[in-house]
């Protein structure tokens, strides 16, 4: 028995989609062949009109339709902050977590020499102007060694600028036990662990935000 | 590990140099579980593979930490690091059974990560593993004409040609000795010998040829080595 | 068709073993039923022997079969940090990640009230005596929210006797992106995170440890 | 979620009061995934379960946090927090449909966690959980003999008894006007009227006679509530 | 932060597809995003055109883009069998199996009243007049409760018709073990148990088919 | 830090049981140590009694503590049918399947040239003497090659005893969809399918037990 064309067609063009192996494209194929002509209508505009109306803000380079992204334009956001990220989708991960009022920087990657990707490949450049003396960066690229090279790379270029650069925290996730945590995980949590009782000398009030961590001081290694 | 790729199910697929050959292999929603933190670039793991006659990848079950070399991620370490792996994969084929490719590959990079001059450990690290792979310069006679002792610069192919082949000036004595001589003698004793930095530039431009015309496309001095990316491609 | 009253009865006693399903206790009894009768008496050896010569550490309260532990009997162990823990297994997670050279004290469980588990059950008392002014304590409980009380609980025991107390990291798991990262995780990841730049006030050399973190100081929080 | 609980297999295993009511259910190899973060005490999620006929307990497929109390961690919170959690897992059964219930115990976990004054908040929201489950303590007649209006403390079963039944001396006005009216008026109403803190004691140990013995026994305020800690038990 | 309306209309249009949950909805659109203007269009059109050119084959409800399907329209097909299944999908994994060269009838569903599908619903009726008296009908609907109780309904129509009618057989899959079988399906691989040895008085040569077991009689159930 | 050795005893033990990882083995024994004295010796008293009172019933070799089996010795069981199975296991499988009634037969294993197992290994010398002119003999190895091998090689000697013999159904577990099922298992679930309506031409009475499918008889496989 041979396909059909247009079956066999649009199995292929679902099965490039990321996540999609064959056998899940021809289930999706059957499931649109039995859809109304509208929903299938409607998803195809949908795909070409994201693609004609999306783009990448000129100055933070996440996903927008405007002429500056939603971040960008907004004047409430903390004007002072700006939080390095590897992907568009990561801001969204970091929007909903609700811990975060400032601005973005999106690389679109990150540095890896084996795929062909060099600082020039990723929005770096664009991202040196809108660092000011005393601003602070976070470094929210992925904890791989792919993301920390580049994290480290972003830290040598902004130092030089007078930003604060910090870099966010690697640890147990919470709800973690240690018994199940990796011990390379787990060696990270220990070394970088906070200081949580007010250092008896300096008589400065500790914070009181509701995770009873924020003025937290990190204290020696131990070796 | 020399390869790491996170598919968009949460997948990692791996592949992973060993004392038995280089392995490919997938660790299904590794992503969200503790093997992320072990299947990570460059480190040194022990992996507990399931491979059915079907599947063309193994599945990996579990992952020992063996070794992380975690300075791999400075700046100046980096690019090396990457061609190391990259050189690796691109010379050892899967099935390849090399206990010594592997011991000179890990070496390589523990040279890269903890080498006060990680640029001359990958110099000869890159050298030796070509080696070990078959692929030796040609230094005794020119690349062009068979010409004996060839002390010049081969700007296609990344050998050495005779002063009438030769369109550039000859090496300089160290840089010719290094040449002659890094696959044969032992690491440590090309360690002890550091070609100064400034001869630098034209050794790496030759072995970026070398390695193009002999085993193919490498990307990962074309971006980051800072002498290699002035070259025009 | 009824089973021999012993096969039954090693069912039972396997079933009751914690992640042992019916189903597997069965398929244990019959794979031992194949065993030589010698590794079973070993078997059988080994759990009774065990029991007869394990005890609880006076001192820390980790497993030993000796008078004190094999941590607290070891002078090269740094005596000024005390990493203390739920579980006997917590020490061996963390002597494997192999970042710590420091005591232990383990305190046999979390609180719990609803579990009926309050301070005077689990092994706090021994813990004060042990602390010095001037000492680190490590809260390394889990990172759920017994585990945070609990830590909480000790913080507010500890801070009077002049113990710089300190909690393990909350943060992305090593090998982590963003986007698979739980919000509740990220969150504590931005919030945590930790200063890369050297302040430029302060001409304190930066600490070149290899995770090049080590020196790192914790920035506010921007909201 | 009011309790949570990991096998030793890496599952979590949790029992959520929702608007549908108490449900128990299982988070299979949760504790290694993302599911660990969101599951946990006192967090208020949304839940995808997916539920067997055969199996007894339900799948947690997806969990997706609403809301996470961290200050119910602190010392002054914590047991209180447990307390409301017993107390709700208790007095509502799996399948009874209570979108009160809901609604009260997400309240009282809140006061418990912001209100400066968190022990007050647990005492009525306490006496307010036990009357919407249909246990009211009885404050208009002895408890024994069935005389009005009294006024003393019945050591037994945590309700009133009259001057003739009673051993102790009477409860002061604040403490007699609490327990007539806390079921019946709003909870912001009583959190306006807070008995002063040393009467507190005595009411403790007046509601925890009464749930012992009405609703069944309830571990937490044994370990940790300091007043009721002192009753021999 | 509020999201590019395009791109939340390609997110919601992309979960609705079966399978495809919020999240990985999110990653499909961001990893189109990334995909040339040429790819987009080319997916739109396959979906486009899929839904223009493919309707039921007339005969037997197959997909296809001819007058009538492949196998319809193949005269080598053994036309002395019909194969009747639930969906399109069924045809496909049947041919893959290589152990049919008949004909089939998809009737694109179950009976499942509480569904709201009844006979009327399925392409039962155009069934019908396909079957000759002495022609086989295999019904090969899913083993669930709802895939027999559409088998039994066939089989009481068709009887009448003279067919031949026989159901795919329920056991073990092949590589499996008795242990890991429920029970339910290891009662019905006991009971549809096949006959290996010749019937020592019937003097029929036994047929030596690859899988040795075509020839086989079934015996009677013991209880 | 050293474990004390009668931890790493039990654990290495522990570890040896099938399915017990090393970790598994470590919680296994944390778990172990915080039980009472009392429920370890039951635990090890279980396991030594079960080793001394077991044993191989010498007739159907499944396991007994009595000097015949349960099932031989019961004289309901139908005395004419005998199912072989490879393990123990498979005897409480087939039981709990409530449908078979009559004895078994437990070979220890099956045919694998490759790990050293041959006929010799398993226990089926003693079968034949049980074996009967006209008695049905169960053939229900698992549907693995090895099972399948060792089928194959009983029913040669079983047929010139003049046996019935059967092997059990491959097929499609119950519940299962077609979609779902290996192309392996689906062609074998086709031509193992079973007639359901009667042979017009017999005027048999059709069986009507409750699974519909007891008078079934095969039919050929088209090709
Ligand atoms: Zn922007
Ligand atoms: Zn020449
Ligand atoms: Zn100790
Ligand atoms: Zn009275
Ligand atoms: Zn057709
Ligand atoms: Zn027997």
């Amino acid at each position: 028995m041979k396909y059909p064309p247009s079956l066999v067609g649009l199995i292929r063009e679902l099965s490039r989609l990321p996540g999609i192996g064959p056998k899940s494209a021809q289930r999706l194929a059957f499931h649109l062949f039995d859809q109304p002509r509208e929903d299938i209508e409607r998803l195809a505009g949908a795909l070409l009109s994201a693609k004609r109306d999306l783009h990448t803000c000129p100055v933070c380079f996440n996903i927008t339709d405007a002429e500056r992204c939603d971040v960008c334009s907004d004047p409430a956001r903390d004007q002072n902050v700006i939080c390095v990220v590897e992907e568009p989708g990561d801001v969204i991960a970091i929007e909903r977590s609700g811990e975060y009022r400032g601005l973005y920087h999106v690389l679109h990657g990150v540095l890896s020499p084996m795929n062909g990707v060099g600082p020039e490949r990723l929005h770096i450049r664009p991202l040196l102007p809108r660092v000011q003396e005393g601003q602070e960066v976070i470094l929210a690229t992925g904890t791989t060694v792919e993301g920390d090279a580049t994290a480290l790379y972003l830290q040598r270029l902004l130092e030089p600028l007078g930003a604060v650069v910090s870099r966010i925290a690697y640890g147990l996730p919470v709800g973690g036990a240690l018994e199940y945590a990796d011990e390379v995980t787990l060696g990270r949590a220990l070394t970088g662990r906070q200081r949580v009782s007010q250092p008896p000398a300096s008589p400065l009030p500790r914070r009181d935000d509701e995770d009873g961590q924020g003025g937290s001081v990190p204290v020696p290694t131990p070796r | 590990m020399i390869r790491r790729r996170v598919t968009p199910a949460g997948d990692i697929i791996v592949t992973l140099l060993t004392p038995q050959g280089k392995i490919k292999a997938i660790a299904r929603g590794g992503v969200r579980g503790p093997l992320a933190s072990r299947l990570n670039l460059f480190h040194h793991v022990g992996v507990q593979l399931y491979q059915t006659p079907q599947a063309d990848l193994g599945t990996v079950q579990q992952a020992v930490l063996e070794g992380a070399l975690p300075r791999l991620a400075e700046p100046e370490r980096y690019a090396f690091a990457h061609l190391m792996a990259e050189l690796a994969d691109a010379l050892f084929q899967e099935g390849e059974f090399s206990a010594q490719a592997f011991e000179l590959f890990a070496g390589a990079l523990r040279g890269v990560s903890h080498q006060p001059d990680p640029e001359w450990v990958a110099l000869v690290m890159s050298y030796k593993l070509l080696g070990l792979a078959g692929f030796v310069p040609q230094t005794a006679r020119c690349a062009r004409c068979g010409t004996a002792d060839p002390a010049h610069p081969d700007p296609l192919g990344g050998q050495l040609l005779c002063v009438a082949c030769a369109s550039l000036p000859a090496y300089p004595p160290q840089s010719l000795e290094f040449l002659r001589n890094v696959v044969r003698r032992s690491v440590r004793a090309s360690m002890d010998m550091p070609v100064p930095e400034e001869q630098r530039p034209a050794l790496w431009r030759a072995l970026e040829r070398f390695v193009t015309v002999q085993v193919g496309n490498v990307q990962s001095w074309r971006q980051l080595v800072p002498h290699v990316a002035a070259v025009p491609a």
